[in-house]
């Protein structure tokens, strides 16, 4: 076996022991999303997810040779990162909203001389 | 007939329109007196159609008429014979007298223009339906006469009896209308008669149709509603809440007589069988009498008349169901005479109403000193409905015993019948016309008066023609009655009675009715006691039943409708979904177009494990009470759907499910965290095990049927044309994208024109905001000035 | 392939019906979204499975080498994916200005526009 | 001969890096807490991911390709630190608390007048999380 | 000028990325740049962008650390029984501005056992979560003369 | 989440990310790429700087209010359809023209601005989402 | 071998010059999509916004009937977008049908932008109402012109989302809750479209119309044709609001501005039944066949729903929903006529009536088809018309209620008058446009020996008069609840907040209100012109061959 036929024959190797990595990978991550038990956890679950699934398309390109499909990892690293920062930025909200609005209902309410809480 | 006698059909037709468009400006001119230059209108149709008299009386029969929708097949036709020509002369004639009588009556009264308008609306509308000679023409007109009916019905429409009244003649004369449409479609179609003119020219063809029955039954339900037969009947008296120049119109005069036009139309064509000499005179019998009877119960004078007209028509429909020639005779002098005497005891109630302001026979008398002229002519009037020699009334009542003299248990069931309704009627025609002019002036009447020239001409003038036509009787047969019936036998007749009573069996029927009468006339007060006695043991009758029908009607619609429409979101989704689900399963098990059982499919460990992702992402979505698992559950089938898109070679298709799976679950978390929503979110056992039959039924369904295509050879020829010249002419490499932009661009052009309305209608529901009670709130970003 | 995807669609859709059928709008919600999923899924397939390579035009061809993907089932999944994004996007502000105003997701608290206490229509005339 | 040596590297990287995506999954499936598990997502899966990208830069057939593949290392190693920073911040002020196997904590707790507004007062110190997140 | 330095960066990578090196396209890239910098031109801010050597140099090390971190988190993470002392730690800050604190932050988060959780209102203090707060004194003093020295270095 | 650390990085990120977004934009015609995947970065990058740094900052830089900026992609796009008709075409017919600019041919067509307005669509359409729901939060 | 760039595009695309009347078929979306995108730009200056929107929609109205000429005048054409030959580029192909519901459609969206200046308030201007409006539009012409289905979906999207933007315009409580009943429905409705589309994709390859008709008239009996057609029915039913899967319109119609429940009711459900001719019955005919039975009871039922269901509401508009509801039946009615030949002369029998019933029953279906588009047409306008004429009275009166109501005929006679006009009309009777396609409807049921269908239209009729009177009686003849009885506890209820602000009686109503009377009338009392319109629509339906031709030529 010559270093060619080897580099070859590695390779492919890796590149299945990556996917088998990266299968049991999804599965742990995904368990930890389903358990929870809190969002942060659950949101760290899915940011795990994303570079678990960059990792998955990176190595499916290298298996079928379709490098392009780097660029759909690109766009997984972009939205990934929006979605870490919109659940960080609505964990942070939560409750927040809820107790304002109440608050500005009820203030409007008054102004136009309604009892609060009844709807037609 | 040749082009000019057209015209002047045409003109005749259009002027009663004519007439109702100007009525209102006329009115707002003229006032009142605007009556004289309109009721030229009517005059001048009454003699262009009397210059048709002669033709007619000598058997002539004028066509007229053109295409009006040939796509349709439907002509505009119109037919003058001996039937129509009389009909439409009454229509006109008397229509001319009630344009003036309503100048009078309704004086000053501030719509007045718009009931001209109405008035006119509905003569044109009636002479059309006497003249039309198409089936659809007729109907037309004939639904016409409804709706315009149905305005001037409801006329004073503050009151609630008169909106009750009009959409108690709308329901129930529209009712009939459309089972004769359905009637005059099943002639169309199925035996090919489209006119008048084919169906009395075709001999037997309906007759002898397989389809007679249902034909007779559809034609008889049009004009038993029209013509007020029992139970039916109803919607006559409530019309009685219409002025009362409607009155003596509509409802004596014309519209109800509607129903024996049609009759006496069709009697050639469906008449002489057994069914029909059996129903029309069982129905017109019962409605003579029970009509006759309800007259003499009845203390308004109008409501009175209102019962005899029904009684007449009865009589009449009795008479066209006997379908001799006699019997038809008798039908055309009676329907003649009725028209003349009903019109002018109208009339000459209305004055009453107007001199007295009453109409309540209890409250009425003395008035003849006050109101001579309109006394005259009620008495006039009366002896004609009275059957008194020599009036046009006498003359039909001597034909109609002659018309029933036969010793035969039907003929004498029906003279029966016939001698006991003419003796009520002619005990109800005194009470109109003698009992509210002589006897002691109640003192609940103040300054009774004569009304102007146009209140009295028209009633006068009714009555002075029933004697004119009695006693220049050969004329009258010649230019009237001998047309019309020829037209009705449907062969030529001769008919020759006259004033001069001979003494034979019919007269003395003649004389019995009207001592029978006169005796009636005496004890009316304890008859109308005795019936309204009755009638209040009963407890019931068409006309309460009418008005249970609708509301039994409306309740039904209500709980129908609650049952169908409940108001719940989830059960409208399950049913439309159970439909889909028919929908699919239906023709799949119909057809039989299951797929073949297929092969183990062979995939790699990762395929199966990005699918076993995607099972794991579906799974919680559905079975986790937590609503946020649920949502980060969706994210993972998501990623799980394109990585599965990548896999198979859409990188494109990957990218952007990634993207929007990803956004789609950040503004899910997003809404759901604002939402202070509940922990718990069970669905009861019930709920679940149905979803779950609807869920499973739906994808295994889809599914299958997806397999058996999947199973079926493919044409791959578009994707073999986008491959071929993708780059060669569009300059693109990704054939997705170039399908998208230039392929397909008008896909994608309405693609993002629904991202874009989906961006202004998010921002329409975040900004625009209102509270409880519809109180808007501030617009944030709207600058206060 | 179309063995599993067409079993793949069956899940999701009867995913997407058993949440659709709730009374809760958000459960419904991700109905929708499983249910845009299902179709995009069906389409895909009823373009039959071929070879996994991209549907695109390597740099020295003018036409593609050898066999590649359906790429018509592609773009017309792009564009439903697209236009099933923005009426998700839609129901989901519905949604939250809905339970916003009318304080609640169950849709059988949701009486407003068909509201529950009616009478009789008037029976007279 | 580079060639070859390029694709044995490659297939080192790849191995490794999926290995430390596998090891950050089992990392935030067995940390006690939130806090402690954003280290194991932060580092071993950003780690995981641009080792398999960097892999992919390596045998790309086209230039262009592998400086995208590099510009995606850049951007997780660029983004990852940032978004553990917002998460916990965001974890601690709504009051996530540390996990009892903690030993200090130097933080002061969320206060009502800044960022801690965003959670109840009584939330905070009723329960560790929310209600919404309970099964 | 800072604001010329960066859209020549982003210009470069344009180029780079795009794949096509003409200069028409180093121009459009450029031009490009400075639409894109445009849009965030309330919040630029360059002042120290340009020492992009030192930068480098730092870069490497990050990696280095990274690398380090990352072996250290799942040796850690594999191990049987993890003994861990986690916590917060308040770490007294000598660097300033935004950009400095910004790396440093970012620095200490991918780097072994630390990850930074906020900073103080008064930009005084950066709250650190590590693994290991046995001793917290000497973290810090690990931190105070590892990265924020090398930052001081380079940006000072 | 205006903390320091986000602020100071987002405004780099973000014009990265446009930048990336164009370049998605431009070469999706021959790979992985177009105007809906462009447009829905370039949404993401206003997006996170919305986060870090507020919507005023967000609604400054796009200067025009996001749904003009969809309405002018619909334009932009229903126009490059409307071009054909100069030279007697059908709707839509892809128009390219290949001009020498400094020494490099550039390929300008129809499509490509089809796509463009497809991009102008996505990014005002969906920041102006993003933005209204930011905006009722901060408020 | 190589190919030059001519050659190829010889090959590929369509060379001939396109005539600039050509671009006619294209421009009715064109000016949608450009004038809902410029009103979107001007969106804050509310005020000006209808100095664009009525031009616009004046020229909208203008290309339609332009467009209606050309095909009077030449018969269908076609336009491949982007200048492929067909089936590979999306054809856009307009036959007489599609023309007819296209004018109609630009007529009645004319009326009701008119009708908007008055009564859309600057806030829902500035939230889009004309947007809204043109892009609905722009969708429903795309569904009357395309010849394509996928971009038949599209087109429906469009203008489903239009239609969202205008149903939550306002944004009153019974809105929302309405909308999220219409939304969620009408989205599984699409999809259910869409998944159809796929599986015929899965079938034929193409998704071209007429390469469609073409490859099915050569499948016999194809089990996977026939469940297409049964789901796009059902779809389609759905879009049409038919029973049993109406639910929907009921639950929504009433809730936004009367100007939206107008536009809606006019034309939404109507896109449904285009669709259904179109595809079902041009694409599909031996499918269609086969289902007729199932169409008749469709279509009865739909009518018995609809009209009792009116005549079950206490609320003017709710009431009007359920007319909707009642006339899609009776278009349906038209529908579900046998079409093809065999099926009659399985029933007729005898060999020797062969020839006799396959023209009996083609005779039938185009006499069926042509009154349901006709009817389709009348129920555009009038449904229209009743709605706007329905928001005046509500404006005047202060309230939708028939209990509350009043007075109208004695306050407003030309309102009421019109008023009048489109109730007859709407219950079919004469000499109003409702009248011509029930007649034809009911002979064409007749002839193809389904009585019970025709007396379902009949009794339909009936109970909608019944109804209509009820609503004229109650609201317009009788007198205005006093105002001593509504101090009691009505009284203390503020108006329905849906209702408009009063003052709406004015040129800007009445106009299009007149407008919308000319058509009822002129299509009740001269029906030959738009007879002989929709008798060449249904022929063109029942014998493709000049929509084929005109796609691929005389040699397909
Ligand atoms: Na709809
Ligand atoms: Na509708």
């Amino acid at each position: 076996m010559n270093l060619h036929d080897f580099a070859v024959a590695f390779f492919a190797l890796a590149l299945t022991g990556a996917l088998v990595l990266l299968c049991i990978a999804f599965l742990l991550t995904v368990t930890r999303i389903l358990l929870g038990p809190t969002l942060p956890d659950r949101v760290l679950g899915l940011d795990v997810l994303t570079n678990v699934a960059i990792g998955f398309i990176a190595v499916i390109a290298l298996d079928s040779g379709y490098t392009l499909y780097v660029d759909v990892a690109i766009g997984l690293c972009l939205v990934g990162f929006l979605a870490t920062v919109a659940f960080a930025r609505f964990i942070l909200s939560r409750g927040k909203t809820e107790h304002l609005r109440r608050e500005a209902r009820a203030g409007i309410d008054a102004e136009a001389g309604l009892s609060g809480g009844q709807r037609p | 007939m040749t082009g000019i006698e057209a015209t002047n059909g045409y003109i005749a037709l259009a002027l009663p329109f004519l007439a109702a468009a100007l009525a209102p400006l006329l009115t707002r001119v003229l006032g009142q007196h605007a009556a004289w230059p309109l009721a030229i209108a009517p005059a001048a149709a009454f003699f262009i159609l009397f210059g048709a008299v002669p033709g007619v009386s000598a058997g002539d029969v004028f066509l007229f008429g053109f295409d009006w929708i040939p796509s349709f097949d439907i002509r505009f036709s119109f037919r003058l014979d001996g039937l129509s020509t009389v009909f439409g002369l009454l229509i006109t004639g008397i229509g001319t007298l009630i344009v003036l009588y309503s100048g009078g009556y309704l004086a000053g009264h501030k719509d007045q223009g718009r009931f001209f308008s109405f008035i006119f609306l509905f003569m044109g509308s009636m002479l059309g339906l006497v003249l039309a000679d198409d089936l659809m023409t007729l109907f037309v007109y004939w639904e016409l006469t409804s709706i315009t009916s149905f305005l001037l019905i409801g006329f004073d429409h503050h009151r609630e009896a008169a909106r009750r009244g009009a959409i108690q003649a709308l329901v129930i004369t529209g009712g009939g209308g459309l089972a004769l449409l359905a009637g005059f479609i099943v002639i169309r179609e199925l035996t090919g008669l489209a006119s008048m003119t084919e169906v009395l020219a075709a001999g037997d063809a309906l007759r002898d149709s397989a389809l007679y029955v249902p034909i007779l039954i559809l034609v008889l339900c049009g004009a038993f509603t029209k013509s007020a037969q029992m139970p039916f009947h109803v919607w006559l008296p409530n019309a009685m809440e219409a002025p009362t120049p409607v009155s003596a119109y509509l409802h004596s005069a014309t519209m109800v007589k509607a129903g024996i036009y049609l009759l006496l139309r069709f009697h050639p064509a469906l008449g002489d069988t057994a069914l029909w000499t059996t129903i029309l005179p069982a129905f017109g019998a019962v409605t003579l009498v029970v009509g006759a009877l309800l007259a003499l119960r009845a203390t308004d004078i109008k409501i009175t008349l209102a019962y005899t007209t029904v009684a007449s028509l009865g009589l009449l429909v009795m008479l066209i169901g006997v379908g001799t020639e006699t019997a038809i005779i008798a039908a055309v002098l009676y329907l003649i005479a009725h028209s003349l005497f009903k019109g002018g005891l109208f009339m000459v109630a209305g004055s009453v109403d107007h001199g007295a302001h009453t109409r309540e026979i209890e409250k009425l008398g003395g008035l003849g000193r006050a109101m001579p002229i309109t006394f005259a002519a009620a008495m006039l009037c009366a002896l004609s409905m009275g059957g008194v020699t020599p009036f046009v009334g006498f003359l039909a009542k001597e034909e109609i015993y002659h018309a029933l003299e036969y010793a035969d248990p039907y003929y004498v069931a029906l003279m029966i019948a016939a001698i006991v309704g003419n003796a009520l009627m002619f005990a109800a025609a005194f009470i109109v016309a003698l009992k509210p002019f002589v006897g002691r002036m109640p003192e609940t009447i103040h300054h009774p008066h004569e009304g102007s020239l146009t209140i009295w001409i028209g009633p006068l003038i009714l009555g002075v023609a029933g004697l004119v036509g009695a006693l220049f009787y050969a004329t009258y047969h010649q230019l009237f009655t001998m047309p019309m019936a020829s037209a009705a036998v449907g062969a030529p007749v001769e008919i020759g009675i006259g004033w001069v009573p001979h003494l034979n069996l019919a007269f003395a029927l003649s004389m019995a009715t009207v001592v029978l009468g006169i005796v009636i006339y005496l004890l009316s007060a304890r008859l109308r006691a005795g019936i309204a006695g009755f009638l209040a043991a009963v407890g019931w009758g068409p006309d309460k039943g009418f008005d249970q029908a609708m509301r039994g009607l409306i309740r039904a619609a209500v709980r129908i409708t609650r049952l169908l429409q409940p108001g719940h979101l989830d059960q409208y989704m399950a049913v439309t979904i159970a439909v889909i689900i028919a929908a699919l399963f239906g023709p799949l098990i119909y057809t039989g177009g299951w797929p073949a059982i297929p092969a183990f499919p062979r995939l790699h460990f990762y395929e199966w494990a990005v699918f076993a992702l995607l099972l794991a992402g579906i799974l919680p979505v559905v079975l986790a009470t937590n609503r946020l698992t649920a949502i980060l559950s969706l994210g993972i089938q998501g990623f799980a759907v394109a990585l599965i898109f990548m896999l198979l070679g859409a990188p494109d298709l990957s990218f952007t499910q990634f993207m929007v799976e990803t956004l789609s679950v950040v503004i899910l978390a997003l809404a759901m965290t604002r939402l202070k929503l509940s922990v718990a979110d069970h669905r009861p056992l019930r709920d679940k095990v149905q979803a779950g039959v609807l869920a499973i039924a739906a994808g295994s369904g889809f599914g299958l049927f997806l397999l058996s295509i999947a199973q079926r050879p493919f044409d791959r020829t578009l994707s073999d044309f986008f491959e071929r010249y993708s780059y060669a002419i569009a300059h693109g490499r990704n054939i997705v994208n170039v399908i998208l932009v230039d392929f397909r661009g008008v896909d994608t052009m309405g693609e993002i024109a629904v991202v874009m309305v989906t961006g202004l209608a998010v921002l329409a529901l975040i900004r625009i905001r209102v509270g409880p009670k519809g109180v808007r709130y501030p617009d944030p970003l709207e600058k206060t000035p | 392939m179309e063995t599993v995807l067409s079993l793949a669609v069956a899940c999701l859709l009867a995913a997407a019906v058993y949440l659709l059928t709730s009374r809760r709008i958000i459960r419904m919600l991700l109905g929708v979204v499983l249910l845009g999923n299902a179709v995009n899924l069906l389409i895909f397939t009823a373009g039959r499975i071929g070879p996994s390579a991209p549907p695109i035009i390597p740099g020295n061809l003018s036409v593609p080498e050898g066999l590649i993907a359906n790429p018509l089932p592609q773009a017309l999944i792009l564009t439903a994916i697209v236009i099933s994004f923005s009426f998700f996007a839609f129901l989901l502000v519905l949604t939250y200005r809905t339970y916003e105003d009318l304080e609640t997701d169950n849709t059988d608290e949701m009486r407003l526009a068909e509201p529950e206490e009616e009478g009789l229509p008037p029976l007279g005339y | 001969m580079i060639g070859d040596l390029v694709l044995i590297l490659a297939g080192l990287l790849v191995l490794a890096g999926s290995a430390f995506a596998a090891v950050a999954a089992l990392g935030i499936l067995r940390l006690p807490d939130v806090y402690t598990r954003m280290h194991s997502a932060s580092k071993a899966g950003a780690v995981g991911a641009g080792m398999l990208l960097l892999a992919l830069a390596l045998t790309a057939d086209s230039t262009p390709t592998a400086l995208r593949a590099l510009a995606a290392v850049v951007f997780i190693l660029l983004t990852a630190p940032l978004a553990a920073h917002l998460l916990a911040k965001a974890a601690y002020s709504v009051g996530y608390k540390l996990g009892p196997e903690s030993v200090l904590d130097e933080m002061p707790p969320p206060r009502p007048t800044n960022v801690g507004t965003d959670a109840p007062a009584d939330a905070r110190n009723a329960s560790p999380q929310p209600a919404i997140d309970q099964p | 000028m800072t604001m010329l330095l960066f859209n020549l960066v982003l210009a470069l990578m344009w180029v780079v990325v795009s794949g096509s090196f003409t200069l028409l396209n180093l121009l459009f890239g450029f031009l490009l740049g400075a639409a894109a910098l445009y849009l965030i031109r309330e919040e630029g801010n360059m002042s120290y962008i340009g020492r992009a050597r030192l930068g480098f140099s730092l870069f490497l090390l990050f990696l280095l650390e990274l690398l380090k971190s990352a072996w250290r988190v799942a040796v850690m993470v594999l191990s049987p029984n993890m003994n861990l002392k986690p916590g917060i730690l308040a770490f007294p800050l000598r660097v300033k501005s935004d950009a400095e604190i910004t790396l440093l932050a970012n620095m200490i988060t991918l780097t072994p056992g630390t990850l930074s959780i906020d900073v103080s209102e008064d930009r005084s203090t950066l709250y650190v979560h590590a693994f290991d707060c046995s001793d917290p004194e000497a973290a810090k003093a690990d931190i105070r003369d590892g990265f924020e020295a090398k930052i001081l270095e380079v940006f000072r | 989440m205006r903390t320091i650390i986000f602020r100071t990085v987002a405004p780099y990120l973000t014009s990265l990310m446009v930048l990336f977004s164009i370049f998605v934009l431009l070469r999706g015609h021959n790979e992985a790429g177009g105007g809906f995947i462009g447009g829905l970065i370039a949404a993401s990058a206003f997006g996170i700087y919305g986060i870090a740094c507020g919507v005023g900052p967000v609604r400054r830089a796009m200067y025009f209010h996001p749904m003009s900026v969809a309405a002018a992609g619909l334009m932009l796009a229903v126009l490059s359809g409307v071009a054909s008709l100069v030279v007697s075409a059908q709707f839509l017919t892809g128009l390219w023209a290949f001009p020498q600019i400094l020494g490099s041919e550039v390929a300008i067509s129809t499509p490509l601005f089809f796509d463009i307005g497809v991009y102008l669509v996505v990014l005002g359409a969906i920041s102006s989402i993003a933005l209204a729901l930011e905006e009722r939060d901060t408020d | 071998m190589e190919y030059s760039l001519e050659m190829l595009k010889a090959e590929a695309m369509v060379t001939a010059p396109v005539a600039a009347s050509d671009y006619l078929i294209i421009l009715p979306i064109l000016v949608c999509f450009i004038f809902g995108a410029g009103l979107l730009m001007m969106r804050k200056r509310v005020t000006q916004q209808a100095y664009f929107a009525i031009p616009g929609l004046v020229l909208l109205f203008a290309i339609d009937v332009a467009v209606l000429l050309k095909v009077a005048a030449e018969g269908p054409w076609t336009m491949m977008m982007g200048g492929w030959k067909p089936p590979f580029g999306i054809a856009f192909t307009v036959d007489m049908m599609g023309a007819l519901f296209l004018a109609v459609s630009g007529f009645v969206a004319l009326a009701c932008g008119i009708y908007a200046v008055a009564s859309i308030s600057s806030t829902e201007r500035r939230y889009g109402f004309f947007p809204f409006m043109f892009l609905m539009m722009g969708g429903v012409s795309g569904a009357f012109l395309t010849g394509d289905v996928f971009n038949l979906y599209v087109w429906f999207e469009v203008l489903l989302i239009g239609s969202f933007g205008l149903l939550i315009l306002g944004s009153q409580h019974n809105q929302l809750d309405g909308a999220t009943k219409y939304c969620f429905l009408n989205l599984v409705g699409t999809t259910l479209f869409l998944i159809a589309t796929g599986y015929l994709y899965g079938v034929f390859g193409t998704l071209n119309m007429a390469d469609i008709a073409i490859k099915a008239a050569a499948m016999e009996n194809d089990s996977a044709v026939y469940v297409i057609g049964v789901l796009y029915l059902a779809s389609l039913s759905l879009k049409a609001a038919a029973f049993p899967l109406n639910f929907w319109l009921p639950a929504s119609y009433h809730t936004p501005r009367f100007v939206v429940s107008a536009l809606f009711a006019g034309l939404l459900t109507k896109v449904g039944v285009y669709a259904l001719i179109r595809l079902l019955l041009m694409l599909f005919p031996v499918e269609h066949a086969g289902v007729t039975p199932v169409i008749a009871w469709i279509a009865g039922l739909t009518m018995m729903v609809g009209a009792l269901g009116a005549l079950a509401q206490s609320d003017l508009r709710r009431l009007l929903n359920y007319m909707v509801i009642a006339g899609i039946g009776t278009i349906m009615a038209g529908l579900a006529l046998p079409q093809v030949a065999e099926v009659m002369v399985a029933q007729a029998g005898p060999a020797g009536e062969l020839a006799a019933a396959a023209s009996t029953a083609a005779g039938a279906m185009q006499t069926g088809l042509s009154g349901s588009i006709y009817y389709a047409l009348h129920s555009i306008v009038v449904m229209t018309a009743l709605y706007l004429t329905a928001g005046v009275a509500a404006s005047l009166t202060g309230s939708s209620s028939l209990a509350q109501m009043g007075g109208l005929w004695r306050s407003t006679p030309l309102l009421a008058a019109l008023m009048l006009v489109f109730l007859f009309a709407v219950s079919g009777l004469p000499p109003f446009s409702g009248f011509w396609p029930k007649v034809a409807l009911v002979r064409a049921t007749i002839i193809a020996d389904m009585p019970w269908l025709a007396a379902a239209i009949l009794v339909s009729g009936f109970l909608m008069t019944v109804a209509s009177a009820r609503i004229f009686a109650l609201a317009f003849w009788r007198p205005a609840p006093e105002v001593a009885e509504a101090s009691g506890t009505e009284a203390a209820q503020a108006p329905h907040p849906s209702a408009p602000a009063p003052g709406l009686y004015g040129s800007w109503s009445l106009v299009p209100l007149l407008g919308l009377t000319v058509f009822v009338l002129a299509a009740g009392l001269w029906p030959e012109w738009l007879a002989r319109l929709t008798d060449a629509a249904a022929a063109g339906v029942i014998d493709p061959a000049a929509y084929l031709s005109s796609v691929f030529g005389d040699a397909p």
